[in-house]
């Protein structure tokens, strides 16, 4: 075996520890941006935006997980308008808060599980589960919030608005989860489990994983990040509605993407994700400040997800061609 | 000499195709038995069914005697049964260390299951040295992915990965299929050391001759899925062998 | 389905006329304004003794052709439609007159396209109207306003048609200074008003177009010290908390929306047309109705309008 | 080589002529659905359901073809009522009405074919590029429309609302459509190269395939349904809007799924994905029938889709483990 | 004796890694080439490079003496250069007719291109016929998918493609790798054939010294990415050979 000696480099880049070109874009982004509009670079509007990015980080960081798992949910929107639905409903009816809470995020966790369980019990394709699902948990929200949107008072007006130690507490709510979620990934026996069962389902079952267990898993943890990002949204609103989550599904699928996250598993960080809600979120600052129309907003904004995607691939150099077939 | 496992009239159809007509025979430990026959002879078809891949049509298995079912492949591994496969299973976006300790990963603290802390820098050098144990030495162990190792490396991951787990069988479906000279030599050198320092059963495949007398106790021969004979490989020659692949030669009784 | 005849109003020709059933046919999957009109329909069916048969498109112009035509199959004596797309619903008119069965449009501006002898009737819903009303009140009350819009979805033309009546009813005496599509969102609203408020220290009044977006604009006013600075007025007001917000005067102006009151005019005037009772053919649901002080809790659809 | 012989059997189910199980589904569907519902089965309405098939049918056409060949759009909602905003102001402005039927396929062909360059020239992944797309293309058709929907008159309408032979015309133009495409993907040198695409890029670009143009060339092909499409869902309304295609990208989606196209590549039929909207259709006009409200509807229409990708699973007989594992 | 393909001098580096450190050769018609080499030994890259699967990091190629560059494997498919990939790049739901003809199948009416109608019948027919033509049977031609078939099966259609449609090289890289004693055999009788009757070059890598001697006329040795030595079968012995892989021996001179 003396011939493989020297023959493989003493340190690469490994699925762990890959920065998304989407980094330097953002930066670059940031830089443009801040000369652009006087307001954008100010502490208050860049405090505004990682504010924005909390609901929106804390469904990625789920959506990350499964799209590593080579899963998918595509009905997270339609989960978090469920469980604004069913905290808003209990804390309208004069639950306990921690119940309350406990019930929101548990909605997240069923309505996430479930699919995972037709997922790993029957094996479906899990884009046609989520797609039923969305279809289906819309509706349940529908009926579990009467068909109309409903204010939760001054419920939740502290964590939703308030801070502590200066730091906004959404902020703090996405920072744990997103840090849970970077050891989850990166250290956790779990974490590899859903990095090699994306890279090769096949090879992870001949090595013993279980896993349609692991599957299952996989979406129980998501459905976690469901349930907090609900409650965390309604909080910010102080309202819930049964289409409140509608649209987030594609917002966070394209920040992972945009992130570094392969669409086909195997690949992807919870950093690179982070760095494109950040994105995404900024170009709507910056557009939102320039008093962009909503048409222009929407051309402009889907410009730049897919130039945002073109300089990655341009900047790793190799244009996928010898990424994939070489 | 003791069976730990025992093959029992296994068949196995995909659909039309018969690709196990009925095969028999039992496994010893610090034995080896080669499995040979031409392509499409059902050779992989029988790792499969040994590994839990997938469950035998008719027929069954036993374990030290008693009859066993294994559900996926973990059962298999449970039973102490390893295997290289033919198209190596390994995962292309985990580096050797990740590969090497799929499943398996050595944790802290243990009790946290799934949610347990890897020990990288351990398992690299756990993977290190049982590799070098083994006599294959497997440079950058923990950078390179397998994806972007020569064939030969990837097929060296998969034998040392096996190697080490196998407690009591060791199954490997043409493993030095992609080696070169000298690496041939080292896995069968370091096969027939397992053999007699773990006192456990191999199963080789291999369509090489000398590969098979290297290691190979006795030397099972399988025809258009149908078992043609079971042999000692003090008894028979390689040229009857062959004869018996290809269906030039017939052997009536069955061992 | 509703039971109480406490309405105001009663219907015109519901005693005398044997039983109708009526498809009501809702353009929208969701949304509290179609649902309180719906609910005045209701409530004047059932007191005149007819049935109806629900169905909803979700936004889906082929899904309301459907809608139609199963009317139509089901042998409904008529048709009361909210179009997903109120500028032409001809082919739903057509399909109708094809089947022989009267339609009505509600909500809908019929449109130049649909010819008004192929219909029963229409009741159309004022945007711009309401949009001027808001305008008025801004140019009446705020003096140089500057005026932040946070809008309901573009692409249906009732947010668009709203934004033309403010900037008309305002006139010269303030200014749209920043104007937003926040899509009908409350939460989108909150972000909009928290990242553009610190920007734009000129605004005085936030403009929202329905009362989700106003209560979770106000919070974030409040939470920002600007609440004797800025008026949050709004659109519409329909759920409990918007109500509740109106009469406490946290909300300083809502351009009504008497949508059950709407539905209750527009299903009585549809009756009549079909019983051959007099009614005007084509209603304009105007600025009449947006008075807040002489319609204290008619015009709202609270929970407790909606049993 | 001897011991190949009689390993293989003689005729085996090639992608080319799967069958998916969803046409059983569809078969049970209509039988209850005739039973419950004393209006369902009848010949008008069932006439109705066929009509109604036409949009969607054309459409999920190049959504299979793009999903066998491993590529996606989802974009198309926004494609559509792109189509419908170019033409119909065309039509509105009195263009020739061959102009503005010529203008509307282009606009799809330019829609997606730019995804396709996109794509093929960057090496993008094709989801992340229709994201980016979806976006800014529902911009484009506001800014187009003036963010507003329009009458088109009684332009079309023969087209739309006509019949030839007393077969209605849209429908016609599903079974053209339809027939173009299984000869496409069944008989033609491009259809078999679509199907090794999506079996595997790889192996493809290495037997000399052009992959790179074929991902164009099948973005473009798809790009047409979505014109024909776009004009037909506008003549059978008699309108137009900026968001009149919204959801149309999910259903394709699920009716090609449903019908046993892979959403990983590789497989697929049209005449699956046909019973697929058919199955699809049929659900919602039953319900309609049934005046379930719209809440009811999705729960209903999501949880038969789930059933029914399951029910496809266990009629298999092989849940997967054995498909894609063994 | 004319050169065919030459190749100068070339290199090629992955990111830190450098597979090839400078390798030149020609290659003749009517000759075979075994190209032999320690795992990692960069075998595969240099076929990557002929087929045109990617470039060489430097150096070139000379076709018939006029320099080349391929940009793709078209370019070199257009050259008459043919391959069999280490990993065979067989797509796995096409039949044994969809692969053979994959991007050259028979249509009518010719000037439809991309649309034109494939001829099913003919084609089965076609490499039914070609394979017979090259002594190697493979039944159900146009049944089975790829994936179900067995490693050794599926090696066989990859050689049987390439052999038929290669004009002027052939590249295998170890083609008996998967193949059985007899099936291995029948190859090797195959490569000799067709090197006579088409008068191409042949490109061959192994592992098996007796499979080189088979069919080999010169041999380059590779190791460690750098050119060991590059001789004739008849000047040399197996056992020479494999001390140069290894690095027991050491050759200077260089042919
Ligand atoms: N895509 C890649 N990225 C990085 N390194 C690579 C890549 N492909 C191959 N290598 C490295 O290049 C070296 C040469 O690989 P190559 O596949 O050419 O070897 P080989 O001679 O064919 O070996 P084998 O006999 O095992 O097939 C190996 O050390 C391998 O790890
Ligand atoms: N998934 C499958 N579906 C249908 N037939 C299959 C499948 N897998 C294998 N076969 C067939 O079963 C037979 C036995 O295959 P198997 O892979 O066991 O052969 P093998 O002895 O390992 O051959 P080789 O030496 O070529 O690897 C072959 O004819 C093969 O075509
Ligand atoms: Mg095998
Ligand atoms: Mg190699």
């Amino acid at each position: 075996m003396t011939s493989l000696t020297a023959r493989v480099p003493e340190r690469v880049r490994t699925p762990f520890t890959h920065v998304p070109g989407a980094l330097w874009i953002v930066l670059l982004f940031l830089i443009i941006a801040s000369t652009i509009n006087p307001f954008f670079g100010t502490a208050n509007n860049l405090r505004e935006i990682v504010i924005q990015c909390a609901v929106l980080g804390i469904l990625a960081c789920g959506t990350s997980l499964l799209l590593i798992a080579g899963l998918i949910d595509f009905a997270i929107g339609a989960e978090v308008s469920l469980v604004t639905a069913v905290t808003g409903s209990m804390l309208m009816a004069g639950d306990p808060l921690v119940l309350c809470l406990a019930a929101g995020v548990l909605t997240g966790v069923a309505a996430a599980g479930l699919q995972g369980l037709v997922v790993a019990v029957f094996k479906v394709t899990p884009f046609i589960v989520s797609l039923g699902a969305s279809t289906a948990y819309l509706g349940l929200a529908l009926l579990v919030a009467n068909g109309r949107p409903f204010s939760i008072g001054n419920n939740l007006e502290n964590y939703g608005l308030g801070s502590t130690f200066s730091i906004p507490n959404v902020v703090i709510t996405l920072i744990v989860v997103a840090l849970l979620f970077i050891v989850l990934l990166r250290c956790t026996r779990f974490g590899r489990h859903i990095y090699a069962l994306g890279g090769s389902e096949r090879a992870s079952f001949l090595a013993g994983v279980r896993v349609q267990r692991l599957k299952l898993l996989a979406y129980v943890i998501a459905g976690v990040t469901v349930g907090v990002a609900g409650i965390t949204l309604m909080a910010r609103a102080g309202t819930g509605s049964p289409t409140i989550g509608t649209g987030y599904e594609l917002q966070a699928l394209a920040a992972a993407v945009i992130g570094g996250t392969s669409f086909s598993g195997g690949r992807g960080t919870v950093a690179g994700t982070l760095i494109g809600v950040v994105l995404l979120i900024s170009i709507g600052s910056l557009l939102a400040l320039m008093n962009v129309s909503g048409s222009v907003t929407n051309v402009v904004t889907g410009a730049i997800v897919v130039v945002a995607a073109i300089v990655d691939q341009v900047r790793s150099g190799k244009l996928r061609l010898v990424n994939t077939l070489a | 000499m003791t069976a730990i496992l025992e093959v029992e009239n296994v068949t196995k159809s995909y659909g039309a195709t018969q690709a196990l007509k009925g095969v028999s025979f039992s496994l010893s430990a610090g034995r080896t038995l080669a499995v040979v026959g031409d392509n499409g002879a059902g050779k992989s078809t029988l790792v499969k069914i040994l590994t839990g891949m997938f469950p035998p049509t008719t027929g069954g298995l036993r374990l030290d005697g008693e009859p066993v079912t294994f559900n996926n492949p973990r059962d298999a591994h449970r039973a102490g049964i390893e295997a290289v496969f033919q198209d190596l299973a390994l995962v292309p976006n985990l580096d050797v260390a990740g590969n090497f300790f799929l499943r398996r990963e050595i944790i802290t603290p243990s009790w946290l299951g799934p949610f347990g802390v890897v020990r990288k820098r351990k398992m690299a050098r756990v993977a290190k040295e049982s590799v070098s144990e083994l006599h294959i030495r497997i440079p950058g162990i923990d950078g390179q992915e397998i994806s972007k190792m020569s064939g030969g490396q990837r097929q060296c991951v998969a034998i040392a990965r096996a190697a080490y787990w196998a407690g009591r069988v060791l199954i490997l479906d043409e493993p030095t299929a992609a080696l070169g000279v000298e690496e041939s030599g080292e896995v069968l050198r370091v096969l027939n050391t397992i053999k007699k320092e773990r006192n456990i059963g191999q199963l080789v495949i291999s369509h090489n001759m000398e590969h098979v007398w290297a290691v190979a106790d006795d030397i099972l021969v399988l025809r258009q899925g149908a078992q043609q004979a079971l042999l000692r490989t003090a008894d028979t020659t390689p040229s009857e062998v062959v004869g018996l692949i290809t269906g030039a030669h017939q052997i009536k009784e069955k061992a | 389905s509703s039971s109480s005849s406490s309405s105001s109003e009663e219907p015109a020709a519901g005693a005398s006329a044997k039983p109708l059933k009526v498809a009501l046919i809702n353009g929208v999957l969701t949304g509290t304004q179609s649902q309180c009109a719906f609910s005045g329909t209701k409530q004047v069916l059932a007191a005149g003794g007819h049935t109806w048969a629900d169905s909803s498109s979700a936004y889906n112009v082929e899904n309301e052709l459907r809608n139609v035509q199963s009317a139509i199959t089901q042998g409904v004596d008529m048709i009361m439609l909210w179009s997903a797309f109120p500028q032409s619903a001809q082919a739903e008119v057509r399909a109708a007159k094809a089947a022989g069965i009267p339609i009505y449009l509600f909500w809908n501006n019929p449109g130049a396209d649909v010819s008004a002898d192929d219909l029963l009737g229409s009741a159309y819903y004022d945007f711009k109207g309401s949009g001027v009303a808001t305008g008025k009140w801004i140019a009446d009350n705020v003096p140089n306003a500057k005026v932040m819009e946070l809008t309901g979805s573009l692409g249906s033309g009732t947010a668009e048609d709203i934004m033309a009546g403010t900037k008309e009813g305002m006139g010269s005496s303030g200014e749209v200074v920043v104007s937003q599509d926040a899509a009908w969102d409350s939460a989108k609203a909150a972000s909009l008003a928290q990242s553009l408020l610190p920007s734009h220290p000129e605004v005085n009044v936030i403009v929202t177009h329905n009362d989700d977006m106003a209560l979770a604009v106000i919070r974030v006013v409040k939470q920002l010290g600007l609440q004797d600075k800025v008026k949050v007025i709004t659109e519409s007001v329909s759920g409990d908390a918007g109500i509740a917000a109106t009469k406490s005067g946290d909300i300083p102006f809502a351009a009504l929306d008497p949508l059950a009151q709407y539905g209750i005019d527009a299903m009585t005037a549809a009756l009549a047309l079909k019983t051959g009772g007099t009614a005007e053919k084509a209603i304009q649901i105007g600025p009449s109705h947006y008075d807040t002080a002489a319609n204290p809790d008619l015009a709202f659809c609270n929970q407790e309008y909606m049993k």
